[in-house]
């Protein structure tokens, strides 16, 4: 039996889409029910799992399972979900402040667990549903509606925490840079293990073109470096300028006077993640910030995986569980 | 010794008596849980009914020698039934003076005191507190029978030739006392040295054969020296006719849940945190990855709860489980539970509170926590088991509600309970009653799926991932009725608000009506739940033999209240609720039926003694005929 | 427009009422809340009484034209005291088909429709899904007073000298409608004009005067074409004398909390997580760092309550808020405050549950997770405002309660009262009782500090760190009396429950006894609590004029309750409890009065009408005239 | 008015210690009485937090100031206590599990707000005070009471958790290393930021020996390697051996082929983390563990510093708060 083909539009729900006209929210999930039919898993075989924020009503809007749960939480049903049905393609959809704010427990020890499963993280650097509070990513000194005078926490990186946390797959992409996006969606999901991809959206109403830099055509070439495996960091409009690795810090460079065999190749592979970690923290405007996969590193047992195996082990070892034989085992005498 | 049935026996001086209460402590390190557990298990071999009460500090190692450091187990053996560890003690075991001057109080007069002389020293005194050795005081020979015995150095005597060091001689000394006690109680010594070898045998011959020398010296020190006189026996009990074994509350709570998943064909998810008193349930059931079960040791109660809510939406049988502190972390995640209707069992092994409280006491005072503490209209069903072997059928049972009900199910079950154990006749489970699960199949193409339609229980379809065509999204909004699409509409709000609770209710309905031990009408009626049940039981027998007219309902089901509660309730004089706690069961109550239910309370990290409660019944009684005299004089 | 008081006036016509409830709705992104806003100051400027309910959709902004989408305002405005926003709508304005479906059913026959003629066009009919222009039906006309007026189109004509884009003019079209509501309604334009050239004057003078524009093609638009002929006029309401402004509720607890800062001569540290509807309460509180607050957004519910009490343990003043799904995750932590017997302050601003449940909207379902949502025995007193500008004073009185008895004190308010507003009489704060704190200076070098000693109110001393000779450790383990010291003891840990439910229950003794409005014996009373107050009192004064044995009592202390509530219930046949949950006050009651309270309950994440609660109130007392005529008969 | 000179003994409560005879929690308390009287910071001045663990009751034995909380919380009281009494000193006291499985979300946002307060995890690898169940820092495959097939989460080292939260002093040191202890302590209570110290503390009754390798002194030299600012990475009994840095990672190499000046210079000033990174992820048996300050940054402004700050400025720029001008600004009427 061959399966249906699913296009796009299979993927929709029949709910009203209700975010704010204009929110990036809209190109992440178009590029989600774009993806998603290409990698041929069942509707029915896929679950949505989500915390509370805007970015977080994304499951109504798939038609496949979901659950849209509570704030900060995502990570833990899926953890329970994808451990008892390792069938399943199981995403996480979670906002800056779902999942690195309330949830950020949960996020760390989902990555360190590697659980198969793919987390999309809408980074807009704000609380978008409680209308524009500052989020963990929000910019030190950002003015928003809970820091008139400044944000004054130092902000968190999502892929910093992460590549902390041992994870084995973390890249970022952008709402606007669709072909990106979607090719980066699709990397996360072949990858064997939790899977984290951060997205740069656009909040509109509360944030608007915080990062513009790296959303907005005209300036992204300039602000910001796709990465590839294998290939030297090369970036800017005329891809003239390059990433260099001196001693311990990377620094940029005029391709004029640098050679590109000087430049640093990237590695996604790499075990250590020190190189990865360099990378994520370059920041905007000091440094162009890396896009695409940072880190992809195969072979490191999955949680469900292991969880089961521990399962199948025991079977094998002492057979299928007996009831009656547990019941009535050990010490026991018979009154009659 | 609550009878004595016969004296002497066959030449030497043995009497027969109904049943032995008997406590055994000593420093932490003395091994006082595992001589307690021996005793217990060879009485229940033995065919005595059993009832335990393991008591031991907060501390991993509490300090030697000192009072915070005494480790106690107390068991009642007898030949008949029996629902307690016993309140006074009939035989008090103390291997330092701490233990002896922390315990002295609850022997009875008259009682035997076995004490190892060789604790009692100068050393021990200053840990222990006490001015002069607690022994010389004349006011214990006159009250007690004592018995000083140098087991220390009786027990490095007796392993002496087998070249283990003066340490590892010692250790064994709780393998004498065990001997002795042994003797004392006419016991058979073989059980436990088949646990000897099964535990020390292959992995440390040596000391295998140390603690068998030891407790056969125990053993003959009794029977030699004739220091003692007398010996006890405890006949076999006349327990209902099957096969029994001796069970532990969390042990059989991890069975029943092991159980449940067999019955209903569903694999179980046993999420949690580490806690005490909830901890060992976690032990066992991951001993069990034979039976298809899957423990997942979370980062906190919040995921341990969230990933049990996953594994149910999946299809599996989702439990969590905890103690207060935990719970309270959980309930925004059980009020997801709750809008969700997904099944799942939620555990609380409660302790003593509020906050950290005493966390390795006893305590009922999470009732109105499970009752309430959940945001919005959170309604769900509460089991408590009232033994530690119904703890084996209160899980089965709450799974059954959950997957009927398609709801969180709490169970409350307690440190006492937890840690306690019993004679358990083992059920013959392949005739047990199966437990029934659907999982629509998706057969229909023509009508769009409803989430949110319900049966004739009001419970929803457990659609699972996987199936086709039944795709849909769940969530924490208000869903509309049906479709469980978002909705904010405020007739639909009330519809779910009023049909979530009335899935509860309902539930009330299908459960069996409340049973009464004596009439279910009189003078006094004794409404009790969870771990109470053994000392109020035993409490309200006693009294009803001594003429009073009192009966007892325990309550297994404490949300929805059986249908025919409040009938019972009316139908009695007087109510009086025992918990302990404040008066939680209790307010709930006098919300429900409008009785002015009295409160016997007790916040002091124990259990009720029988005694105590005899004498609340009697007080009572007392009352109800003053007023009686009062309203014909008056 | 309660009663017409007098009609015409000075050769034009108009009618002077007493009051005029209008609603004003539009698409979200139309300017509605700000448009209610500027009416409702102006009204109060005018000396009305006024009274609001904001009412808006969950999403940041709903898909525009849709039902989903419609924001809504409605204000209530008179020349006498009123306490809610009204129930049907004198006057009902609507910008697009959406808002005119979903909010026609509140407008009174006869009443006033305006409709924005531009909104209903076909593109709108298909986003509202209504089959033709509901402005057509022929019962609309029959039924209302409808004015079909060209609100976009006159508001480009009237800005069009400005250049603006055709967008931006159009954005307009909210201060013509403005215009148009405050001519018919006798307002004047002032402050409205103030407030655009606050606002925009600076920043965006092209927009402030296109506004302005607006603004007063609005107005010009009703005084010149005559389309309306009448117009209304409501006169300065009987207040009591003083000098007043509009509060709303989440404004009024801010201000609450800053003044009892400032009385008790303690820095607030407010520590919170982000939660509709108690967001604003931060949002207000983060501006007053010059009155030396410090506002915390913490990481989750959890940290916000934990900083809090470790700012009371430094000696600040430490206050959390949340809304439901919130203070389920801070249950741990306060019975940590409850135990550690720190004075803290935990805000919850309820909304519609379980769960997530209805974020937007208001519900009274968390006063038992309140009472019981922690683990143990862990009362806290429980104090709720009553209206928007009681939040001010139930601010102060939370504050005062919490250092005279070292406890956490919790708020229970609503997103009815966070959002609603009313006129407040500005307190003169210099004459206002100072709340004493007194912290140990650990003089005493001779006597070993006792931290767990306790003063007249039970309450232990707040000494803080710094003080020399004082240092102590608390936690949340079970403390010995006066030490503080763990303790295992059990007459000491039940001392000690006992202690801490004695130090609230006493504090029924320190609080004013339960007011009634009406008299204090008799038929009916009503017992309510919380946001509800408005629609209650109204009812029942209704009713009394109506000549109905009814007296209303409105709770504004919860845990403990006040003294001389028992005997208030029971001196009327019939106590009605109207709840927005399904009866848990009224469980409460019952439990510890055992009488027979009746509940009046609504879950519709909508608050209480008058009306359906005089038809309760009238159905009571036909109920009772029945049993009385039975009675006689029988 | 000069202060009395405190012993260590004036810093012991009058509380019995209760732990296991033989816990290396005995050890670290000693070196905290004995450094506190060298900082010159009177006992009142001083508060203990801890959370639950058998680490976590290690304020009931200091004379000062303490609180015992609830489990993982311990950073969220210190938070609202360094923030509103900047003047004391605020240490932290947490285990493996409290810090980093239920608190592990406080832990990650104390360390990036920077606040000035000292946290000391005690690292035993094990829940000492629930019975011995694994924790995240226990190792794969590890028996516990609750994984008697052994444990399948990848653990977490508290190290790079706080690397990757962009903690400004992160340092290590050993129980049975006394010297060592005390000197780490008195280098984390001179921080101007969060300053974390991991200990391996051993938990002699559910998790004996499990970092002998680095507590015992006979081993300690070959697998453990001391880190000093500006010093080169050398370690081993013979002190034949060192670190050097090799492309993007760090290799062992015998001082015999290797010359001195090859090796890695440590400096924990840094600010770019990544070469900390690379010390922190050195595990043993494969590396020797680094021990002693990791990273020291100064002059990132702490939370506690900052929110005064924005207090003062409020106060400058708009006049101490008026009361009665709040409640009676804006638009008034009166009534007469
Ligand atoms: C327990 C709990 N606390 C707080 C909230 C309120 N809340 C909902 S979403 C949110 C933050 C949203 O920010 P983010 O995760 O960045 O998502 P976004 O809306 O920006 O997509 C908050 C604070 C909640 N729903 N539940
Ligand atoms: C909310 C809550 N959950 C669980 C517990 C039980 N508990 C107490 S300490 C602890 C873990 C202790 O491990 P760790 O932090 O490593 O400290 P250690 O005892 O090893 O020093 C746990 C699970 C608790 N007290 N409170
Ligand atoms: S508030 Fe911001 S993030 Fe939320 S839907 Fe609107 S634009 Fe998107
Ligand atoms: S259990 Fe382990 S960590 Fe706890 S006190 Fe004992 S030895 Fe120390
Ligand atoms: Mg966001
Ligand atoms: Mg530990």
């Amino acid at each position: 039996m061959t399966l249906p083909v699913l296009k796009a539009a299979d993927f929709a729900s029949t709910q009203e889409v209700r975010w704010c006209p204009g929110c990036g929210d809209y190109s992440i999930l178009a590029q989600m029910k774009k993806v998603l039919p290409e990698l041929g898993v069942p509707r029915e075989k896929i679950v949505f799992i989500s915390g509370i924020g805007c970015s977080s009503r994304f499951p109504y809007y798939m038609n496949t399972y979901g659950m849209h749960s509570i704030h900060g939480r995502a990570p833990t049903f899926a953890t329970g979900l994808k451990s008892t049905r390792p069938d399943l393609m199981v995403w996480v959809i979670t906002g800056d402040g779902d999942a690195l704010s309330i949830g950020g427990n949960h996020f760390i020890h989902m990555l360190r667990r590697n659980l198969d499963i793919n987390v999309v993280l809408f980074n807009n650097r704000i609380y978008g549903l409680t209308k524009g509070q500052y989020s963990p990513t929000s910019s030190e000194g950002q003015i928003t509606k809970s820091t008139p005078m400044g944000a004054i926490d130092h902000p968190l990186s999502p892929l910093s925490v992460a590549l902390g946390a041992e994870a084995t797959f973390v890249a970022r992409s952008i709402d606007a840079y669709v072909t990106h996006l979607g090719e980066t969606l699709r990397r996360a999901a072949e990858h064997k293990g939790t899977s984290l991809v951060e997205v740069y959206q656009n909040c509109n109403v509360f944030n608007d073109g915080a990062m513009a830099y790296a959303q907005e055509k005209s300036q992204r070439a300039d602000n910001v470096i796709e990465l590839e495996h294998g290939k030297p960091l090369i970036f800017g409009k005329d891809r003239d300028k390059g990433i260099r690795l001196v001693g311990s810090h990377l620094e940029v460079v005029s391709l004029a006077d640098t050679a590109i065999d000087d430049l640093l190749i990237h590695d996604e592979r790499a075990a250590n993640p020190s190189i990865q970690m360099m990378l994520a923290r370059m920041r905007y405007p000091e440094m162009p910030e890396p896009i695409g996969v940072l880190r992809a590193v195969a072979g490191v047992p999955t949680y469900d995986d292991q969880i089961n195996h521990q399962v199948e082990l025991a079977k094998a070892k002492h057979g299928i569980g007996d009831l009656q034989a547990l019941v009535s085992g050990g010490d026991t005498w018979v009154v009659k | 010794m609550t009878k004595i049935l016969s004296e002497s026996g066959n030449g030497k001086n043995i009497h027969t008596v109904s049943g032995i209460t008997v406590r055994l402590c000593g420093d932490s390190g003395d091994g006082m849980q595992l001589l307690g557990t021996q005793l217990t298990n060879t009485s229940a071999l033995a065919g005595n009914d059993v009832a335990t009460f393991p008591d031991f500090p907060a501390e991993i190692r509490a300090p030697r020698g000192t009072r915070a450091g005494v480790s106690g187990f107390q068991v009642q053996f007898a030949s008949e039934e029996i629902f307690t560890p016993g309140d006074l003690l009939d035989a008090l075991v103390v291997m330092n003076p701490a233990a002896m001057v922390t315990n002295l109080g609850d022997l009875r007069k008259g009682g035997i005191l076995i004490a190892n002389e060789d604790g009692f020293n100068d050393k021990e005194f200053k840990l222990a507190k006490v001015d002069s050795n607690p022994l010389e005081a004349d006011v214990i020979e006159q009250s007690y029978r004592l018995f000083k015995v140098p087991m220390t150095k009786l027990t490095r005597d007796a392993v002496s030739e087998l070249g283990l060091s003066n340490k590892e001689s010692e250790r064994c000394k709780n393998f004498f006392a065990m001997g002795l006690v042994y003797w004392l109680f006419g016991r058979s010594l073989e059980p436990t040295l088949r646990f000897i070898d099964d535990k020390f045998g292959k992995k440390l011959p040596d000391v295998a054969r140390a603690n068998a020398a030891a407790l056969q010296a125990g053993w003959s020190y009794g029977e030699t020296t004739e220091a003692f006189g007398l010996s006890y026996q405890v006949e076999a009990a006349p327990l209902s006719p099957g096969t029994y074994r001796n069970i532990m509350g969390n042990q059989a709570l991890a069975w029943g849940l092991v159980a449940a998943s067999s019955l209903s064909g569903k694999e179980l998810f046993y999420s949690t945190y580490p806690i005490t008193p909830a901890s060992d349930v976690l032990h066992e059931l991951t001993r069990y990855k034979n039976f298809g079960v899957r423990t997942f040791q979370a980062e906190d109660e919040i995921a341990a709860c969230g990933a049990a809510i996953g594994a149910a939406f999946g299809g599996g049988m989702g439990v969590t489980a905890s103690s207060g502190p935990g719970i309270a972390l959980k309930g925004e995640a059980m009020g997801l539970g709750v809008m969700l209707e997904l099944p799942m069992i939620v555990i609380n092994v409660q302790r003593g509170g509020p906050s950290t409280g005493l966390p390795t006491k006893t305590e009922q005072s999470d009732l109105l926590q499970a009752m309430f503490g959940r945001n919005g209209e959170a309604p769900l069903p509460i089991l408590a088991p009232q033994s530690p072997g119904d703890c084996f059928a209160i899980a089965i049972e709450a799974w059954r509600i959950a997957v009927e009900c398609m709801t969180p199910v709490m169970i409350l079950s307690d440190g006492y309970i937890a840690n306690g154990s019993e004679p358990w006749k083992i059920p013959d489970m392949t005739q047990h009653p199966r437990i029934n699960v659907v999982h629509p199949d998706g057969a229909d193409p023509e009508e769009p799926f409803m989430p949110y339609a319900r049966d004739e229980n009001l419970a929803r379809p457990w659609a699972i991932p996987g199936t086709p065509g039944l795709m849909h999204r769940v969530g924490g909004l208000e869903k509309e009725d049906r479709t469980g699409n978002i909705s904010y509409d405020p007739a639909n709000h009330q519809h779910m608000v009023d049909t979530r609770a009335r899935k509860i209710d309902e539930i009330a309905d299908r459960i069996p009506p409340q049973e009464v031990l004596g009439h279910d009408s009189g003078d006094i009626l004794i409404v009790s739940w969870g771990g109470t049940y053994g000392a109020c039981h035993t409490a309200v027998r006693r009294c009803q033999k001594a003429g009073i007219s009192v009966s007892h309902a325990h309550l297994r089901y404490l949300n929805p209240l059986p249908s025919n509660l409040g009938d019972l309730l009316s139908a009695f004089k007087t109510v009086v609720v025992p918990e302990l706690n404040t008066g939680q069961l209790r307010m709930l109550l006098r919300a429900k039926y409008l009785v002015d239910c009295a409160g016997f309370n007790k916040v002091q990290g124990k259990p009720f003694s029988v005694h105590e409660l005899i004498d609340e019944i009697k007080a009572q009684a007392e009352a109800l005929q003053n007023e009686a005299v009062h309203h014909r004089a008056g």
